[in-house]
């Protein structure tokens, strides 16, 4: 098997946790990667500044789709600095896998989602030397 | 061993033209490149990377406007490439042909010249459903600023035009008809020539999405008919550079679209006079390398003859429905005949999103597209977010094919579909 | 010999640069050839002409939406000129970086972009009698259609901008300040700053033709602080491609001006949202191997160094014009000294047509340009219906200047002036 | 000297003739030579549809001047059918110099204005295929 969708990959594709919506949540936050048309809507209920729930929808690939599962796993429970603190890296290093540039994108979508949504934006600001 | 040695007779000895492409001989990751995508750009033979390479080495100055050796030779030669595309679609006269930046500049070219100043509240514009988003956006555009309506002709399960839906939706009211000769999703051929009559009866303009079609098939304007056709180089082998061919009369009537050097005859501090066709529309210093290498291309098609290329391709499409057909619960987008169609193929693997696709393919040296391929809207009529798309040029042979569907049968492992 | 192999303190080491340049490498006429017409387009050196090579032999794809290797690495390279651009003019953020087809279009990219939303009837367009066309059309258009006024900056008989002149013509009525920086037929270096103040006083934007200074002298956006910068690449040694910066906040506030691929983020059939910066402004296929050759083209001159650029044109235009003023009776266009111009010189000799001078010239193997060199405005401030020009770039030196003045000598013999 | 410039070419453009104008002709007009700028009047005098008397003037270089001499010395006293008759090969022979493709511009220039003059037309159709 390839190892890009090695299995844990795969298992998070095609039984995402945290999968469904929280309508009262009170952030609630999305994004688009333009190069596929991916979409990723998120909510997040936050408790004392503390992420207590959190439920993601979307379509997208195996790559952005078990980011987002992974990523909503890591974050229940943390405060929002925490969240706040997450990089790309940490996506990265979480994954596991190689990724070529086009590929990066899409394992970041989720991140890009959640920072919308802790920040209360609606664009992530880029790095412009990226 | 050069193409000019072959004899071809029906088809093409595709041994002999892929010895033409020198980027079609490597390896990625591990494995024989096979270019899948040529519809998004096509790859670029011998003679057309030398010829812009002996551009820049021995000809290279600006056109029109100079007096010396080297600017008379390259003007010649841009001016040439220019007769040769007049000749490649069998226009009128050379004036009708603009070099553009690609073929969205040409439609847009369109929409701000002639529709500007045409389109007013209330008038109709039709496109269709099966368009690329540069056949989509600038009439939208237009149809927004000037308070028109824009229509799309619907398609129907088999990715061809509504035939029933053409009369009412092209009426009095329509001024532009905007419509691709061929989709680069569904490769589906449209009845292009039903549609310029029926615009034309209702006294509406048509402009003709030629980006897929002119690469791949014969194309006549004047048998056509057609007011305006739109295409780009990078797609037919040649490099980046677009033309737009447009009825001369239209043209004429027509005010410039962008302003500056080369396209005025006269220039004073509160008025200007414009140049003639086709230089009113090219504004600023042109793509003089990339027309020369459109030039170089079109001869190599025309040595292959465009019959010949698209009998490759219906016979190269038909081998590969035929395989494709053959793989569990795969949705192929567009007509069932490879007569009706393109070389072009977009599909849809249960459980497994494009993106995963191609990657998958990419490990196999394998270059498919994924995505909307710039047709949302076709998408959304399929209900399908994305595709994976696989398209064939002159330099494709039924080997590739066979690699496409035995990496198509890993992915289906992979993702259990 | 390459030019990493030189140390550069001072100046330019002209005997290697031109090892670098195949086209200079050659007899026209039978005689060697001497290229004198940089500021129409400037010659490529090995480094860009390879690469562009290169790229088509093993990288060509189409970029932005392809996941296999080759469209990752051409997107790569494509984004990485757009990078290196950035940093030549030192742009804050890389999406202040357009790509279009030259600098002709950039500026018409602003007057319908933000021009066609901004500009009512009544409000005044500033632009100067020095511009070349491209800078003075698409304003005329403008204004013309908007019912706006648009005012011309005079020239006095050194070839430099009224400073006296500047107060009145730039008002609150002001909303668009146009001018260059340096102009392609007098080479006056424009006081772009002091305009540039006076525009933001009065809340105007202001739009710098950069297509001769950009080639030619270090430039920093940051520090001129001006809104839109236009320029072209095949000036400046690289290819056919066109460059545009804008300041962010306005490319944010404004509204596509081409519609189609690549600029759009979703396509619906009645509503479309737009990519983010740059992508919003570049529809279609961009120019994807000449981004890499520009690219290329600036790695050349930051080796060179941009104040070494300018110093060795500053010294050959100072030796030309000290030759040039000795010859009798001839007109010389611009500033006096060569610190306030850039490598270019107009000239009229007495009795004879530029166009006849240009040809003997040619005779001779030298590359001038005849005409008006799309400056008629200038032209007719001087009473000049054409100009005959040389100019300079990093591959020229004094001996060329010597059989420019002797066949100068020949020409006023033939013309007996 | 230059063979292009030879001694007749140069004798035309520096002393031209049937220069000036004829405010009160049947026929007046001009055109422009857009590479350059130049432009060219003539005024041509028909009496009884034959050549009677011409004048041209403008601003253009000795190729395009030399050229509006030579020609208009020609056409007196031919008929307009005749007039219409003349095409490039005869400018060029008539020039007698070897001319490159934007030089050849200039020398019909004053081709240009005859034809729009004889066929009062404002410009002269071009052949597509030159
Ligand atoms: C000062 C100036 N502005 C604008 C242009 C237009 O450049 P391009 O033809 O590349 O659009 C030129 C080129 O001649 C120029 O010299
Ligand atoms: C049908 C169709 N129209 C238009 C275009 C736009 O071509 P370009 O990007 O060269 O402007 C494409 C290219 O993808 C196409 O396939």
């Amino acid at each position: 098997m390839d190892d890009l969708y090695r299995e844990i990959i795969l298992d998070h594709y095609q039984h995402p946790h945290n999968h469904g919506e929280l309508p009262d949540a009170n952030i609630h936050a999305h994004d688009t990667n333009p190069l596929c048309g991916d979409v990723l809507y998120m909510d997040i209920q936050l408790t004392n500044n503390i992420v207590s729930d959190v439920r993601f929808r979307g379509k997208g690939c195996a790559i952005s789709q078990a980011s987002a599962s992974m990523l909503t796993d890591e974050i229940v429970g943390k405060s929002l600095d925490d969240v706040k603190k997450i990089d790309k890296q940490f996506i990265l290093d979480m994954l596991g896998i190689p990724l070529g540039p086009s590929r990066i994108k899409c394992a970041l979508l989720s991140l890009k989602v959640l920072k919308n949504g802790a920040y209360g934006i609606t664009e992530w600001p880029d790095d412009d030397e990226e | 061993m050069s193409i000019a040695t072959l004899e071809i007779k029906k088809g093409l000895n595709v041994a002999a033209i892929r010895e033409d492409f020198p980027i079609l001989h490597q390896m990625v990751n591990g494995k024989p490149l096979v270019y899948l995508d040529s519809t998004a750009t096509s790859q670029k033979p011998e003679a057309v990377i030398q010829v812009m390479d002996a551009y820049y080495r021995k000809t290279n100055a600006n056109v029109h406007r100079g007096v010396y050796a080297l600017a008379e030779e390259a003007t010649a030669q841009y001016e040439g490439a220019r007769k040769k595309t007049q000749k490649f679609i069998n226009a009128k006269s050379y004036r009708e042909i603009i070099f553009t930046r690609n073929a969205t500049e040409g439609l847009n070219l369109v929409a701000y010249a002639w529709g500007r100043k045409n389109i007013r509240a209330g008038d109709e514009i039709v496109t269709t459903q099966l368009e690329h988003h540069s056949n989509i956006v600038p009439w939208q555009l237009l149809a927004q600023e000037k308070n028109a309506t824009l229509r799309f002709i619907p398609v129907d399960d088999q990715g061809q035009l509504r035939a029933d839906q053409i009369e009412t939706l092209i009426n009095p009211k329509t001024k532009i008809v905007a419509c691709t000769m061929m989709s680069n999703v569904a490769g589906t051929i449209t009845p292009i020539r039903d549609l310029i009559a029926r615009a034309h009866a209702v006294g509406a303009i048509t402009v003709v999405d030629g980006a897929q079609a002119v690469p791949h098939m014969p194309v006549d304007v004047q048998e056509l008919n057609c007011d305006f056709l739109a295409f780009s180089g990078h797609k037919m082998l040649a490099p980046f550079i677009g033309i737009l061919y447009g009825k001369r009369e239209l043209l004429e009537a027509m005010e410039p679209f962008l302003g500056g050097g080369d396209m005025i005859r006269e220039v004073h501090m509160h008025e200007s006079k414009w140049n003639e066709l086709p230089y009113k529309f090219e504004a600023g210093t042109p793509a003089i390398a990339e027309a020369i290498g459109l030039g170089a291309a079109i001869d190599y098609l025309n040595e292959l003859g465009m019959e010949n290329v698209r009998a490759h391709e219906i016979e190269l499409t038909d081998y590969a429905l035929n395989k494709l057909r053959a793989v569990d619960g795969l949705t192929i987008v567009g007509p069932a005949r490879a007569e009706e169609r393109g070389g072009v193929i977009a599909f849809a693997v249960p459980n497994a999103h494009p993106h995963d696709v191609a990657t998958i393919f990419d490990r196999e040296g394998i270059c498919v597209r994924a995505g909307h391929h710039c047709a949302m809207p076709l998408h959304e009529r399929f209900n399908l977010p994305a595709t994976t798309r696989a398209s064939f040029y002159v330099y494709n042979y039924p080997d590739e094919v066979d690699r496409l569907v035995e990496t198509l049968e890993k992915v289906r492992e992979i993702f259990k579909s």
